[in-house]
């Protein structure tokens, strides 16, 4: 019974975007703006049966955990069962809450945002199909199934990203995205073929059990579970394959605050949150490592991008790799928890910068803002929220309490990445400071762009203002235990051991916590001073840092590396194939047509040519015999005897020697 | 007169009444005949017990009595889930090819006869359970195409009708050496009873097979396999498909890619393997390495096309070398995979073709290099475009995915990891020079040339027609892969599987 | 006991090998066609020597001598000279055409 | 004594004299009155043939005089050469060769036919080289018949030549074979062998290989090929059929003949095929394996750049004569119903394509290939009859050439010797080639200035006659196979033993 209601729930809650999808897509053109707002009635239905299973799962208190399904949808053979299923948990009803409300506030704000382009219904099309795919892949139960919603993402995300595609820009930016995502994806495919091979089936707790009783062989469940990061790496976005995020930015701003802000970037997060119990200490080590070097290089690239909206993409890359850090020392809960907080403040932030963009007239550029607070006073204050929230600002901001729990469990594991995770929040709180208050602050530095500019209208606005009403309220939720509840299969013991549960301890209490406080305050603090306060002597203070600054301006050079290490070779690989191809051995080929005699003008050109390579070698040999043997024929008829008679000679020769 | 027997001959009745009715009738003629073709295959389906892996619609009659054999050649036709799937693919294909064909304007009555003779000859292969049989309809399906490329393709024609007749009649030969072979030593013709053959020969433990002797079963094998693998085609016997593909004309090149690829596939599922499971084990690491070889390799030469129709010839290499992959890892899901993949492709690579013909119709030339922004112009046309593309590249929803996804796990479960693993890369490949042909085809500025929408307008009814169909097949396939994989998977599960371990595990695989 | 019994068949055998080889010879060298039948005649005649040779030393089976050696002899001579006769006739044909006969001459028809 | 095997060489005979006597008293007058004459003696000649009572299956069949000896399988060929002289005279009256074909002609291709004849029935040397003799002149003057062109005449010239060197050649290994036969019947040459008298003889292989030089020549194998495609290309085109079908097809009946005398025909089964490459049998078994696959592939490979269509179908004749070598060499029951099977597919894919060829000449003035041009436009019917035709000298199915390849090369891996089955496959590959080129030229080039071949209605009707066989046969060949297999089963593979 109670099942049935929540079966129910999830399909609305799949349903509805998909039909909006279906709508929108086809008579999209039809319905203009009033289908703009249907998807957002949508979006708004499947936003309000998510808070349903939020209330439902609430109720149902601790430990709630509920599997809808499994339904067949392919036996492979093998006896192996391909199912597709729905599993309800704490993680996934926050999830759920997430993606949807983010997501209904992000059409609302784009029913203004993106009005008078000429693709207007397409967007909110794909927009819907997005949501879908999104919560596929939350609401999955199995691998299989959160893989397709993994990949449907990536279409949606490239779609999106690629909306403006006469220009080049943005579709190099969106087959950036997938390709490199997809180069992701390879792991993941290896860890499906190995649980497919030693499992059979892909339900979570199925493997999970195998996991842990050891079915999987040895190197191929730490294979596995590299394999599962590799995926997460990619599609969060995380160190080497951060690189298409920030490029993603081409796409409308709406987009980069739901797709590559708040839900699909952080969809890694959640895979690599949702397979924890099958991931051994040493894929957690790498999972921990990888997360808190992407934070503090990311931040380091922030620190020198003047695209306002770079910068946010950095953060976010940066705000990621604290989570995945949370995640790999075993402070699952706070890594999680960041996910949520995050997913409110970089929306909100992201909306903002949106709403700024479009009160300057899609201008981007930091250094031609400043002063805009006076403009546009509600964009200005909420943005501010958010800064202060990634900074954060203890006690009052959600960004607080999640990034001091991921802090501590990474204080309680291994100092080393404690002082990273430590070093990157004071670089967050300084360029977040840096951005704010060279968008918002002092005085205009490029007039034209102050004097048009203008405060967003009400359907903006009033995201923005929810946002950061949730970005404030959320953080003493911190520590609720049926939400964001760890999975019961989690043993964090197994992955560092005792010290967790010291890390559980410390978590908002001690050394630790005034330690992040310190950080993020004195950034805050320390970006005010140099951007504001003192700017006059800005550049002065930069001098020193001048070779610094060109590296981090730079991204640390991986667009080229990768350039002059994969694509080009990549390129050069095919072109050389090519060649191989449409002439195997053509040296051969030549020689053999030079050797055998010409053919002749009746068999034509196309006789060069017999058929490719070593065959069309074939083919000249036998035209060169040919042509031999039709020159014999000389029409000689003396010659002709002295043949037959030389080879009947030679005939009874061989007989004789044989 | 059995099913197999009208559909299979209906075509070529349907051509003979071409030969007199009316030049202008011809087209008409040859779609009502696919219908009814496509109808009794549905009507097959339907009839077709799942849940028995044996032959069903059984029709034999005396044919060449004493031929080697006391029983001889026979008429002897059947149908199981694996050549159910094959038909159904056939007459679907060619129905959505005929309709293509509709404005064929040159010697219109012999092009539309050929093309029944083609159906004739292609649904003969799939239904065929007489050795004879099957080698004749594999054979005459050859003229027509030789025709079809050669009148009715385009500049190179005759080089590439010349070229793609020599290939196959090169693995043709040696499939008939094999053929012969097989004959001799086991005195049958008969596919079914050949097969039960090489299972007493496995089962009894000893190394001879049907043949008696290892050795000549490897040679025997080995003639055969190379024999399909150039209808695959397989590397390195895939040279003769891009010049085929960019000479036929579309629709041809949709059966040429939809089907005729296919009975490869389906000769070594249904001959080369069941006839010879320990030589087919035993060379299952070589296959390996080529299917690899042809997947990574396909798809790189693919990236590096310049002619768009060329581009999607190199991506049906690619593709192919799933079936083989699969084949060679023996697993039952590899096998299904590589069954789902023949049927996945064969309805993408026709679509693709059918897309690649719509622009060629307008713009008279395939240069990737030259088109862009088609997007903004025929966006109906791109819809098909993209759902083709990532579909073909593997994208969930699309039968494509399931196809590989299958064929992944599968092999990966079979003794060859390693080069399961290898080919694993032509999925990050292939996506690139899909998105890369995407962007250059039909996103970016659109160039004047294209601009003025009388030249190039959206879909026409017909391709409308042709290609909505395999559009909702290729999803359909993609999102309830059961429906389709049942028609087969017993048939693999209990005659084919069966075999391989047999032979695998004796050797230790 | 005639001379001939006294004499071993071998030296009839050399003494055919030698013609033939000399009306090879003559085929392989000469280009005229007249000698080239010459030389095709020697051939046969070498041929001849052989069967008669053969006829004549053959272990007598039976009583009744049986002589179809030197039948067959007698009608290769038949054969041989209709072979000739023909031959003439179209080398004539020929002299027709062009008054030369030499066969090198003869390529129209190669390749 | 029964004289009845004499029947048809005796009808023939008096067709000859009617022909010649009517040719004086007509002076050519009335060609149709001779010609008919000519073909009311073939077709009796046939039918007498058929009819006659043979022995045979009782093994020792009785011969006549020890000369000639009549069993179904001399009948077959008799009738196998009958019917190649009627299409060949039907096709030279419509045909290209001359206004009228004089009565000389007739005889000359009666004479032949009555060679053949004997040919097929003789078991004794004295008569095989006499009627061997009597084709090849016959054949030498029927090359030359037009004594106003050239080409005809070099042709004749050659042939001659070559004929008469080769057939001295095999006269000098005939006269050694009678050395060591101590007779010129084959019986007696089966005797001596059985005795042992040839055993480790150099001199017999010097025999043997001369004997063999001259069925190559008959057959046009390597290497005595030379003359054929001079010749074919030479000689008006039915004449050039009537040479690739008939005496070729006389040439392998004598050569089954003397290889079942020389007894070394029983050839040992390859015991490991994939190890054996060629049939162990002695000298002329071993020559004759090595020839077939000269012969098969020189042939295809020389076909490839011909220009003419009479070269070409020449050199695929010289092929074709390969792949029933490979059957001699195998040298086993099958195989012999394979070659009597494949023979009479080979006569009615040979007999149409020349005489298509002869039409061609005939209409266009030139053999060159691309004087078929446009055809497949203008002259549906007779292109799909070469279509036919060329696809089934290619040996595709479902056309009566597939069919005969199919026995023969079944013959051939029945013996284990699968590489010359693989080798021989591979050259019908090979062979496609030339003929799918000359369907190209037919059908894929336009040609708008070529006109339409005037085509009589009975070119229609021969052509027809000839190509529903090459059609039929290919889907049931059953009872003519069934058929070649009896016949074969009267021929003992080795003389005198059953």
């Amino acid at each position: 019974m109670f099942d049935d209601w929540l079966l129910h729930l999830c399909l609305i809650v799949l349903a509805a975007p998909l039909a909006g999808f279906c709508v929108q897509y086809v008579w999209g053109r039809r319905l203009g703006a009033a289908g703009a707002w249907l998807t957002c009635v949508t979006m708004f239905l499947s936003l309000a049966c998510s808070v349903l299973l939020g209330v439902a799962a609430l109720s149902a208190g601790a430990g709630f955990d509920v599997h809808l399904g499994p339904w067949s949808w392919l036996e492979p053979g093998d006896g192996a069962a391909w199912n597709i299923g729905i599993r309800l948990d704490g993680l996934t009803v926050v999830m759920l809450v997430v993606v949807t409300l983010v997501s209904f506030l992000v059409h609302v704000f784009s029913t203004r945002y993106m009005e008078g382009d000429a693709k207007y219904p397409l967007f909110f099309a794909w927009l819907q199909m997005f949501s879908f795919s999104m919560l596929v892949l939350v609401l999955a139960d199995n691998l299989l199934h959160l893989f397709m919603g993994w990949e449907l993402v990536g279409l949606c995300s490239y779609k999106l990203i690629g909306f403006w595609s006469e220009k080049p820009a943005p579709c190099l930016a969106a087959r950036k995205a997938f390709i490199t995502t997809r180069i992701g994806d390879l792991g993941m495919m290896i860890a499906l073929c190995a649980i497919g091979t030693w499992v059979g089936s892909f339900e979570f707790d199925a493997v999970f059990a195998a996991a842990a009783a050891g079915e999987i062989p040895d190197p191929w469940l730490l294979i596995a579970g590299l394999g599962l990061f590799l995926a997460a790496a990619g599609k969060s976005a995380q160190l080497p394959l951060h690189v298409w995020l920030p490029d993603a930015m081409e796409g409308p701003t709406p987009v980069s605050a739901l797709i590559h802000a708040a839900t699909m970037v952080a969809a890694g997060v959640y895979l690599v949150g949702r397979c924890a119990p099958m991931l051994t200490p040493d894929v957690l080590v790498v999972v921990a490592t990888v997360g808190a070097v992407t934070a503090l290089v990311a931040g380091l690239i922030a620190l020198a991008q003047n695209d306002i909206k770079r910068v946010l993409a950095y953060s976010t890359v940066s705000q990621l790799g604290y989570m995945f850090l949370g995640l790999g020392v075993g402070a699952w809960h706070a890594g999680l928890f960041h996910l949520t907080t995050h997913a409110f403040f970089k929306a909100l932030m992201f909306l903002g910068s949106g709403s700024v963009i479009h009160g300057c007239h899609h201008e981007q550029d930091m250094r031609r803002m400043g002063g805009l607070r006076r403009k546009m006073p509600i964009t200005a204050w909420t943005f501010l929220i958010g800064v202060l929230a990634i900074a954060g600002v203890p006690w009052i901001t959600s960004g607080f309490f999640s990034k001091d729990g991921i802090l501590s469990g990474a204080y309680g594991v291994s100092p080393v990445l404690f002082w990273i995770g430590l070093g990157g929040a004071v670089l967050t709180a300084f360029y977040m400071m840096r951005l704010y208050v060279l968008t918002f602050e002092g005085e205009p530095r490029d007039a034209h762009v102050h004097d048009h500019a203008h405060e967003s209208p009400r359907a903006m606005t009033v995201p923005l203002l929810i946002l950061a009403a949730l970005t404030l309220i959320i953080g003493p939720l911190a520590w609720h235990e049926i939400l964001l509840a760890p999975p019961t299969s989690v043993d964090p013991a197994a992955a560092w051991g005792t010290l967790q549960t010291l890390a559980q301890e410390h978590h908002h209490a001690g050394v630790v916590m005034w330690l992040a406080i310190a950080a993020g305050v004195g950034g805050l603090a320390l970006g005010w001073l140099v951007f504001h306060i003192r700017r006059g002597s800005l550049e002065a203070l930069k001098r020193p840092f001048a070779g610094l600054e060109r590296v981090f301006a730079e991204k640390f050079w991986f667009d080229e590396l990768y350039a002059a290490v994969l694509l080009r070779p990549a390129d050069a690989l095919a072109r050389g194939l090519r060649r191989v191809d449409e002439g195997v051995v053509d040296g051969l080929v030549n020689a053999a047509g030079r050797s055998g005699v010409r053919a002749g003008e009746a068999s034509g050109a196309h006789d060069r040519r017999v058929v490719d390579g070593l065959v069309r070698l074939v083919g000249h040999v036998c035209q060169g015999l040919g042509g031999a043997l039709s020159a014999l024929q000389s029409g000689r008829v003396r010659l002709y005897l002295s043949l037959s008679v030389g080879l009947l000679a030679l005939a009874l020769l061989l007989e004789h020697l044989l | 007169m059995s099913m197999l027997t009208t559909i299979v001959f209906l075509p070529l009745a349907a051509m003979l009444l071409c030969w007199v009715a009316p030049a202008r009738l011809a087209r008409v003629i040859n779609v009502v005949a696919c219908s009814a073709v496509m109808v009794l295959a549905v009507v097959l389906w339907i009839q077709l017990d799942p849940a028995l892996s044996g032959y069903q619609f059984v029709q034999t009659a005396s044919w060449l009595p004493g031929v080697v054999s006391e029983q001889g050649i026979q008429y002897y036709v059947g149908l199981d889930g694996i050549g159910l799937a094959l038909v159904l693919l056939t007459a679907f294909v060619s129905l959505t090819a005929a309709i293509a064909s509709w404005n064929v304007e040159k010697q219109v009555r012999g092009y539309h006869m050929m093309f029944l003779l083609l159906l004739t000859g292609m649904l003969g292969v799939f239904v065929a359970l007489d050795l004879f049989l099957f080698y004749v309809f594999w054979e005459v399906m050859l003229l027509p195409m030789y025709f079809l490329i050669g009148i009715w393709g385009g500049p190179r024609r005759q080089y590439a009708a010349i070229k793609f007749f020599l290939y196959t009649l090169f693995g043709s030969v040696l499939l008939l050496a094999g053929v012969i072979l097989v004959v001799l030593k086991t005195g049958s013709w008969s596919i079914p009873e050949i097969t039960e053959l090489a299972k007493a020969a496995v089962a009894s433990g000893g190394d001879g097979g049907i043949l008696g002797s290892a050795s000549l079963c490897l040679a025997a094998f080995i003639g055969m396999f190379i024999g399909f693998a150039v209808k695959i085609p397989s590397f390195p016997f895939h040279t003769w498909l891009p010049d085929a593909h960019v000479e036929a004309p579309t629709p041809i090149s949709m059966i040429l890619a939809g089907v005729l690829l296919k009975m490869g596939g389906y000769g070594l599922i249904r001959v080369a393997y069941p006839f010879f499971p320990q030589a087919a084990v035993d060379c299952g690491a070589v296959i390996s390495v080529l299917s690899a070889i042809a997947i990574v390799y396909g798809a790189f030469v693919a990236m590096a096309q310049t002619d768009f129709k060329r581009m999607i010839a190199y991506s049906s290499v690619s593709h192919m070398g799933f079936v083989t992959l699969g084949l060679a890892a023996g697993t039952e899901t590899a096998i299904n995979g590589a069954m789902y993949m023949m049927l996945a492709h064969g309805t993408i690579s026709a679509m693709l073709f059918m897309i690649v013909g719509v622009i060629y119709e307008r713009a008279h030339h395939r240069e990737i290099a030259r088109f862009g922004g088609l997007a903004w112009v025929m966006p109906k046309y791109f819809v098909f475009a993209s759902i083709a593309f990532f579909a073909s590249l593997g994208l969930p929803g699309g039968s494509g995915f399931v196809a590989e996804i299958t064929t992944f796990v599968g092999a990966f479960d079979g003794p060859h990891r390693l080069w399961a693993i290898v080919s694993l890369l032509g999925v990050v490949i292939t996506a690139a020079y899909y998105l890369r042909t995407l962007q250059r085809v039909y996103l970016l500025e659109t160039p004047e040339v294209y601009k003025d929408t009388s030249a190039y307008p959206d879909l026409s009814v017909r391709e409308w027609v042709v290609l909505a169909p395999l559009a909702l097949v290729t999803i359909y396939m993609g999102i309830l892969p059961a429906t389709v994989m049942d028609i087969y998977k017993s048939v693999v599960h209990e005659t084919l599987v069966p075999l391989l371990s047999a032979a695998g595990s004796r050797f230790g695989g | 006991m005639t001379l001939v019994a006294a004499l071993s068949i071998q030296p009839f055998l050399y003494l055919s090998a030698a013609l033939f080889c000399a009306g090879l010879i003559a085929v392989l060298s000469r280009r005229n066609a007249v000698a080239i039948l010459i030389g095709i005649e020697l051939m046969l005649n070498a041929a001849n020597i052989n069967l008669v040779a053969f006829d004549r030393f053959r272990v007598q089976v039976g009583d009744a001598p049986v002589i179809d050696g030197q039948l067959f002899a007698l009608l290769v001579l038949a054969i041989a000279a209709a072979e000739a006769a023909v031959a003439l006739a179209l080398i004539l044909n020929v002299f027709d055409t062009r008054d030369r006969i030499d066969v090198d001459e003869l390529d129209l028809l190669k390749g | 004594m029964d004289w009845s095997p004499l029947i048809p060489a005796v009808e023939l005979t008096i067709g000859i004299l009617a022909v010649i006597v009517l040719d004086l008293l007509a002076r050519g007058r009335h060609p149709w009155l001779t010609t008919s004459v000519a073909l009311l003696a073939l077709a009796g000649a046939a039918v007498s043939a058929c009819v006659q009572p043979t022995s045979g299956l009782d093994g020792g069949a009785e011969t006549l005089l020890g000369v000639l000896q009549l069993d179904r399988f001399s009948v077959v060929f008799t009738v196998f050469c009958c019917v190649t002289g009627f299409v060949t005279i039907l096709a030279t009256v419509r045909g290209e060769a001359f206004p009228t074909p004089g009565g000389e002609f007739l005889v000359l291709v009666l004479s032949a036919v009555l060679g053949m004849n004997v040919l097929a029935m003789s078991v004794d040397l004295v008569a095989l080289y006499l009627a061997f003799e009597t084709v090849s002149i016959a054949g030498y003057v029927l090359v030359a018949m037009r004594r106003a062109d050239p080409r005809g005449n070099e042709a004749g010239v050659k042939y001659v030549l070559f004929g008469g060197v080769s057939s001295a050649v095999m006269l000098y290994g005939l006269s050694l074979v009678v050395g060591f036969a101590g007779g010129t019947s084959l019986e007696a040459l089966s005797r001596a062998i059985e005795a042992g008298h040839v055993t480790g003889q150099p001199l017999w292989t010097v025999a043997c290989v001369m004997v063999f030089a001259g069925f190559a020549f008959k057959i046009s194998a390597v290497p005595f090929h030379f003359w054929a495609p001079d010749v074919y290309a030479g000689a008006p085109a039915s004449v050039a059929g009537f040479l690739a079908v008939a005496s070729k097809a006389a040439g392998f009946v004598a050569l089954i003949r003397v290889v079942g005398a020389t007894r070394m025909g029983v050839v040992p089964e390859a015991s490991d095929p994939l190890t054996t490459f060629l049939p162990d049998g002695g000298v002329l078994i071993s020559l004759i394996a090595v020839a077939a696959i000269l012969t098969m592939t020189v042939g295809n490979l020389a076909a490839l750049r011909q220009r003419e269509l009479k070269r070409l179908l020449a050199w695929s004749s010289i092929a074709h004569a390969g792949y029933l070598l490979l059957l001699l060499a195998v040298w086993s029951e099958g195989a012999l119903a394979a070659l009597l099977f494949y023979l009479v597919a080979y006569l009615f894919m040979n007999l149409a394509a020349f005489l298509i060829a002869g039409i061609v000449i005939r209409e266009r003035g030139t053999g060159d290939i691309e004087a078929l041009r446009g055809m497949g436009r203008r002259n549906v019917g007779l292109s799909l009859a070469l279509a036919v035709l060329l696809f089934s000298l290619t040996g595709l199915p479902p056309f009566f050439g597939f069919a005969a390849k199919l026995q023969l090369f079944y013959a051939v891996f029945e013996r284990g010797f699968v590489w010359l089955g693989v080798i021989g496959l591979l050259n019908g590959v090979v062979s496609l080639y030339y003929y799918a080129r000359v369907l190209g030229v037919l059908w894929f080039q336009e040609a708008e200035d070529a006109p339409v071949l005037r085509l009589s209605r009975a070119d229609a009707l021969l052509c027809a006659v000839l190509v529903v066989p090459v059609l039929g046969l290919g889907l049931f060949w059953w009872g003519a196979w069934d058929w070649a297999r009896d016949v074969a089963r009267d021929l003992p593979l080795v003389m005198g033993v059953r």
